[in-house]
């Protein structure tokens, strides 16, 4: 049997690894890709709580979840494309012109 | 399964999210109008947008109207999903004004800027609708998708000029840190899940309540609740989370950076509002003592920031980074003055500031680029009503007598002297001296600098124009006869 | 039994999930992302939810990965863009390991709720889970379910709007 | 009985929005917009009067009116309400009073002008918040009017907005002002919060603050850093040491202004204030201490830099703030009336002086435009002998000048001597306070008669292309003078000691005394500020002191016509009519020379150092270097907006984990 606590650990270290990339990667996708890895490792907690608790909530949460990352990825997709028609690039280093 | 219809219908109450609905209906017929339109014809779209907005209005007073009758303070809907009280009513109709103020002044500037393009008027009432869903939910996953349709609306709105490079720019940069910030704060949902076994936020409260030792001390109610906190944070602005504001203020289209600055700020903070009082009533020492702190660093680093800009769209980005800090004072309070004085903050906020940037939006040539002080020089001679609009909303903006701007300070104020903290609202009553410096440089540019401009591209359409009537009624209004409003703001507080 | 699949898949997940983050191409990025995303649906049927594991296979790797590697391939960003290296790897490393060890204090020194609900896992077995889901979904959080709906409005919307292109310059 | 008071500030509001709105596009004729805003001040000058003497005959003097609730706040309720009572009243009074002259001196004086209309306007709009300062019945009312004359004196004062330095002199005063204000604020606040939270009186009305202040206890740490920060207000508002910078710079006005705002009315209201509160500020000997303190030391210490000013209106200007140093003076030493008459009698002589100023640089600006010259019409080394020029206004000069440097039987001795009696022998004061005042008055005299010498007497020193095209100025102007002068010459006799009063078996009786003692009686008698026993029937004393500071002045008035009429002139007399005589006119020569060395450089070098040197480097100096500090703080901060979304990230997650962790490991 694992325990809740395994689950959990591994979903704070998945979370971490998310963070770590949105901190040092400079594609705009990567990055993007980096925090669909945080937001599974809180489904990832989400389940395993709904699971230990023995309430459905916390799945409901994950499909809820799940929605926003598809509408999130839409408009973001959109966006990233808008800025790399703009300025061939999608670098966020080259998010430089707002700033001071 | 006909259980599970009968079930399901049990618990449908569409009185109680009526307005958003109402908003809802009207988004998507705009949609459907804009399909039959001439491309380019967005006048008539907007104004239907304004009557769904006056609709939704019309809802919600009948809706406190009810309340009053039937003298509840408070309505279910949804399965506990949704309440309907005075304090989501209030920030309804905040969230009305700013909605409303925001087409009135864009249609013409669209036109001016290229974007001629009717979805943006239903964006605006879909994150309207997000707005109230986020006031009105009492259970964290409502709150969340409010959050999210909210800020979906948001990223699309501020990344509109899609030939713009600076727009794209805001959009993405305010999608990237809006989705990273969502990160926390499902993380601490999720782990406020975890404690309690429950996302409603009553049923959060009673369990912490009810298990003070072992539940309160609990670590991981503590970082659920930072980090929950930290996402509505995001949102409203507040340092250190504050840094997407300015870029994104500026880069976004006129009337975006307004409507930002107000409504969905004011949504995030009643969302955030009803979620301390609801799940951490019994840890009120806990969050006073982190936004003492944040509430100071806001309000002084978003003035001293303020005051080397020289666009002063970006100016008054950093300006509503500032007015957050003041808000917050209230919620540090946290007794009813604070809480009342945050929901009068923000109606008298979104008045004055949108009607700054009603202003602005018509000084603006295509592009904008001209929305600095030099730019100004003159304004105020060349435009006499113009000049004095902005130079009451300015006033306003600075907390001087009698606008609402000094009414709403003082309520906040007199909230946090009220629970003895003094030194707070010192720190906040020297802040609005500093922030005179960057104030006074726009009345200083419209009235004490030769004109450099003709300003012959400044034009008077009618919706601007009311926008700015709507905002100079009611600036003058909270600031000389603010007791009416007042008393609906503190009934509005559970 | 389960302990050892459990580690093998979470080293898997992990090991993924360093490639995610650490693939010079956006690529194989994704795919390192996939792999991951597979991982976690197994944990989920381990977990007894096997509905949302396929939800998971169907949204997360079907439709939201391969958006993602859609665009990659649109832009060519595979050989267009070369990732540099981040001058502040030093700090992102310290950060995220603070985040780590905060997190893994915090979960070590606390405890769940002790209320627990009537869903067994016997009861999911019995009645099976997509069923439970849904009266979970559709009665009690039937306004979510309705607001979940708007925001793929809002969202097609964004993405339409977004895509337009030079329109202004048509007319 | 007083149901229309509020149309007192209302009438000059309505003026203000009418020739606002209206004034460029319709009406625009000069006579019109000049006729209707000096019309609106005429019928609230009117209606003043009526409730002033209503208020004269009437048994109870201390009217509160409630106009409309304002707002609640808790157990706070704040009003829009009036307080109508003898100090009031007076001071609306004045404010209507001059007023009234000084806009139809405007209508001359700013003939021509680009922004007439807006003139006017602002003008009345100042007269609006200067009358809900003085009526406001609480002090959120009071800080409406407060902030409101503020940003009137501030549009007023950058009037000349295509000069950059009128630009800057408005920023600076409106900078300055608003240190002050927040002083006031902080005051109040403190008030507020120490009456209710630990008297459980919440209120912001000045009648029911003057009930409970005894709650906060005489002398106490709280009392005296409130009454502090009111004063930080006051000295803000009223150009006292460190604040006063901005009012020789506010200058750059047009000369109705100066003499409105920046000497007959706002600058008065920091004194007006501590009026208002004396029962307060009389529990705080420690503060009353510091104000006559720095009253004492501005009046002497502007009085210095007045002797270095060439600038005729800038001469004025720090003779204002010697004179409100006098006023604070009075007002620390618990001379509450004799401060309120001074502040009344000084409206009177330095708005007269103020006019009479305009009028002579609008007759030398005439003559330049005349010859097209572009030389500075406000320097007073090109004038002299003007005299004859302008007749009625040398003559109003000369009597304002006579009644400011204290010349018995004219207003300012009466009220000078009121205060420098009570400041030697207040149980409150000290003879110190009142040396430095005499000295203060012997210099006062110097350089007024030092100004009027050069501007009126001696010879013409304009340029002789010019010199003949200086008129006269017009009735509008000369009216108000003439009636100014008269009553500087008279206004002092409702405020006759009772000293004086008694000689020759007269018995004038101090009217303004028994008149406002309503207000400040029941402070002075709770706190037992009162003329020492040892000096209060001593006529040796009084006389003594009286005849001291009398000579003083004199000595002053002898020396300014020693230095600048008498000597000059000498010389050419001599030459003319005993030519053999050369000899002893030389030695005379030298001798004045020797005076230069010994006696008038010094003097002029000291005015010099303490306006370049303290004024303009060190007061100067922190006030910009206040500014200068922000400006580079926030330019510093400004670099950590990168522009750089990671960064931004970074700063959320640094800002997560010190937070989570506080609390976690906290």
């Amino acid at each position: 049997m694992v325990s809740i606590d395994q689950y959990l650990v591994l979903s704070a270290i998945l979370f971490s690894i998310g963070t770590f990339g949105v901190l040092t990667r400079k594609n705009a996708i990567v990055i993007f890709m980096c925090i669909e890895l945080m937001l599974n490792s809180v489904n990832l907690s989400f389940i395993a709580l709904s699971n230990h608790l023995g309430n459905m909530d916390g799945q409901v949460f994950v499909l809820f979840i799940m929605t926003v990352a598809a509408a999130e990825a839409a408009v973001g997709m959109a966006l990233i494309i808008a800025f790399y028609r703009n300025r061939d690039s999608i670098a966020v280093d080259d998010f430089n012109l707002l700033k001071w | 399964m006909e259980n599970l219809v009968q079930a399901a219908l049990k618990t449908v109450n569409f009185y109680a999210i009526m307005p958003s609905v109402i908003l809802v209906i009207f988004g998507m017929v705009l949609l459907l109008i804009g399909v039959f339109s001439k491309p380019g014809r967005t006048t008539h779209i907007a104004w239907i947008g304004i009557i769904g907005l006056i609709c939704a209005a019309a809802a919600t007073v009948s809706a406190w109207n009810g309340l009053a009758i039937k003298d509840i303070g408070i309505q279910f809907g949804f399965a506990d999903q949704v309440a309907q009280d005075g304090f989501a009513l209030f920030f309804n109709i905040i969230f009305i004004f700013s909605a409303a103020l925001t087409i009135l002044m864009s249609d013409d500037y669209l036109r001016r800027e290229g974007y001629p393009i009717n979805e943006f008027y239903s964006l605006i009432l879909f994150a309207t609708a997000g707005s109230m869903w986020m006031a009105s939910a009492t259970d964290m996953m409502t709150i969340f998708l409010g959050l999210e349709v909210l800020s979906v609306s948001l990223y699309v709105l501020a990344g509109f000029f899609y030939n713009d490079v600076r727009s794209n720019e805001a959009g993405l940069k305010y999608f990237l840190l809006g989705a990273f910030s969502t990160g926390f704060l499902l993380y601490g949902m999720a782990l406020l899940y975890g404690v309690t076994g429950t996302t409603n936020l009553s049923e959060i409260g009673l369990i912490l309540s009810s298990q003070h030792q072992a539940m309160l001390g609990n670590p991981m109610t503590i970082a659920g609740m930072l980090l929950l906190s930290t996402g509505f944070l995001f949102k409203i602005g507040v340092v250190p989370f504050h840094m997407w504001a300015p870029d994104v203020y500026q880069g976004a289209p006129t009337p975006i950076t307004a409507f930002m600055s107000a409504g969905p700020k004011a949504a995030a903070l009643a969302a955030f509002m009803r979620i301390l009082l609801f799940s951490f009533a019994e840890m009120q020492v806990d969050w006073s003592a982190l936004l003492w702190i944040l509430a100071v660093l806001t309000m002084t680093i978003g003035n001293f920031m303020a005051v080397s800009q020289t666009n002063i769209k970006r100016m008054l980005a950093y300006s509503s980074i500032t007015h957050a800090g003041y808000a917050l004072v209230g919620l540090v309070a946290a007794n009813y003055i604070g809480f009342s004085g945050i929901l009068y903050y923000m109606l008298a906020y979104t008045f004055m500031n949108l009607g700054a940037f009603a202003v602005l939006v018509l000084a603006g040539k295509k592009g904008e680029n001209n929305l600095t002080y030099e730019g100004l020089a003159g304004f105020g001679f060349k435009r006499p009503f113009l000049g004095v609009a902005l130079s009451i909303f300015i006033l306003s903006l600075m907390g001087m007598p009698p606008t609402a701007g000094f009414t709403a300070k003082f309520y906040i104020f007199a909230g946090a002297i009220k629970a003895e903290y003094i030194w707070l609202a010192v720190i906040g009553v020297l802040n609005s001296a500093v922030s005179l410096y960057y104030y006074l440089r726009v009345l200083v540019a419209m009235y004490f600098r030769d004109p450099q401009e003709d300003f012959a591209w400044v034009s008077m359409p009618l919706g601007a124009m009311v926008s700015i009537i709507i905002s100079l009624v009611g600036v003058l209004y909270l600031g000389l006869l603010p007791e009416r409003v007042m008393e609906l703001a503190r009934i509005a507080i559970f | 039994m389960e302990q050892i699949y459990f580690f093998i898949i979470a080293i898997v997940a992990v090991v993924s999930a360093v490639l995610v983050v650490s693939c010079k191409s956006p690529i194989n990025n994704a795919v390192a992302l996939m792999m991951t995303f597979v991982c976690l649906a197994n944990f989920y049927v381990m977990l007894h939810a096997p509905f949302m594991a396929a939800v998971q296979i169907m949204v997360y790797a079907g439709a939201i990965l391969m958006l993602i590697v859609f665009v990659i391939m649109l832009l060519n960003l595979n050989t267009v863009l070369i990732q540099k290296t981040s001058h502040s790897v030093v700090g992102a490393i310290t950060l995220a390991g603070l985040v780590f060890f905060q997190l893994y204090y915090m979960l070590g020194h606390s405890s769940t709720t002790s209320i627990k609900g009537d869903i067994s896992n016997e009861l999911v077995m019995e009645v099976g889970h997509t069923q439970l889901l849904a009266k979970s979904l559709f009665v009690e959080f039937l306004l979510p379910f309705e607001i979940a709906s708007i925001l793929l409005l809002v969202a097609v919307i964004g993405a339409v709007v977004l895509s337009k292109r030079n329109a202004a310059a048509q007319e | 009985m007083y149901d229309k008071l509020w149309l007192i500030p209302l009438l000059p509001l309505f003026g203000a929005i009418i020739n606002g709105l209206l004034g460029k596009r319709f009406l625009k004729s000069e006579k019109v917009i000049g006729g209707i805003a000096t019309g609106v001040m005429l019928l609230s000058f009117l209606l003043s009067s009526k409730y002033f003497f209503q208020l004269l005959a009437d048994e109870v003097k201390v009217h509160e009116q409630i106009v409309a609730s304002w707002m609640s706040v808790g157990n706070l309720q704040v009003n829009w309400e009036f307080l109508f009572d003898p100090l009031s009243a007076l001071m609306i009074m004045v404010v209507t009073g001059v007023g009234t002259l000084i806009h139809l001196y405007s209508i001359g004086y700013m003939h021509g002008e680009a922004g007439f209309y807006r003139f006017f306007s602002y003008l009345n709009l100042f007269c609006f918040a200067m009358l809900m300062l003085v009526l406001g019945g609480n002090a959120l009312v009071m800080f409406i009017g407060w902030e409101g004359v503020g940003l009137c004196s501030y549009l007023l004062i950058g009037y000349y907005m295509e000069k950059k330095s009128a630009g800057d002199a408005a920023k600076k005063a409106f900078v300055v002002n608003r240190v002050g204000d927040f002083g006031f604020l902080l005051g109040l606040m403190t008030l507020f919060w120490t009456l209710g939270s630990e008297h459980g009186v919440w209120t912001t009305n000045f009648v029911k603050i003057g009930e409970n202040a005894h709650l906060l206890g005489t002398g106490s740490v709280v009392v005296t850093v409130i009454t502090l920060c009111f004063f930080l207000g006051a000295t803000g508002k009223s150009a006292q040491i460190p604040l006063y910078t901005w009012l020789p710079d506010a200058m750059e006005g047009p000369t109705p202004v100066s003499a409105l705002i920046h000497a007959a009315t706002m600058v008065t209201a920091g004194v007006y204030m501590i009026g208002r509160m004396s029962g307060l500020f009389a529990m705080a000997p420690t503060t009353m201490m510091v104000i006559a303190i720095i009253g004492a030391a501005t009046a002497l210490f502007a009085a210095t830099i007045g002797f270095a000013q060439n600038d005729i209106k800038r001469v004025l200007a720090y003779s204002t703030v010697s004179q409100l140093g006098y006023m604070f003076l009075a007002m620390g030493v618990g001379a509450f009336t004799g401060g309120i008459f001074h502040l009344m009698t000084h409206a009177f002589f330095k708005a007269c002086l103020f006019l009479g100023s305009g009028s002579v640089i609008h007759g030398m600006h005439h003559a330049y435009h005349h010859a097209h010259l572009h030389d500075d019409p406000q320097d007073m080394r090109n004038m002299g002998g003007l005299k004859s020029k302008m007749p009625i206004t040398y003559w109003t000069f000369l009597l304002s000048t006579i009644a400011i440097t204290g010349v018995p039987l004219f207003s300012a001795f009466f009220s000078k001597d009121e205060i420098l009696w009570w400041a030697a022998s207040s149980t409150r004061g000290s003879l110190w306070l009142w040396g430095v005042g005499a000295i203060a008055a012997g210099m006062t005299a110097f350089y007024m008669f030092r100004l009027v010498a050069m501007t009126f007497w001696g010879k013409q020193k304009t340029d002789a292309r010019a010199k003949d095209h200086i008129p006269e100025s017009p009735w509008v102007i000369t009216l108000p003078l003439v009636i100014l002068a008269a009553l500087a010459v008279v206004g002092g006799y409702v405020g006759v000691p009772h000293v004086l009063g008694n000689i020759g078996g007269l018995h004038i009786p101090n009217y303004l005394e028994h008149f406002l003692d309503p207000v400040f009686g029941p402070a002075q008698e709770t706190y037992r500020i009162a003329i020492k026993e040892a000096m209060a029937h001593s006529l040796l004393w009084e006389f003594g002191l009286m005849g001291a500071s009398v000579a003083v002045g004199f000595l002053g008035i002898g020396v300014a016509i020693w230095f600048y009429i008498k000597s000059p002139e000498l010389p050419g007399k001599f030459t003319s009519k005993f030519s053999g005589l050369h000899k002893a006119v030389y030695n005379k020569w030298y001798i004045d020379e020797l005076y230069d060395f010994l006696f008038v450089n010094p003097i002029k070098r000291c005015g010099l150092f303490f306006w370049k040197g303290f004024d303009v480097c060190i007061v100067d100096g922190v006030v910009n270097g206040v500014g200068r500090v922000t400006t580079l703080v926030s330019s510093g901060l400004r670099y950590t907006q990168t522009g750089l979304t990671q960064h931004y990230a970074m700063w959320m997650v640094i800002g997560v984990v010190m937070i989570v962790g506080f609390y976690i490991f906290g």
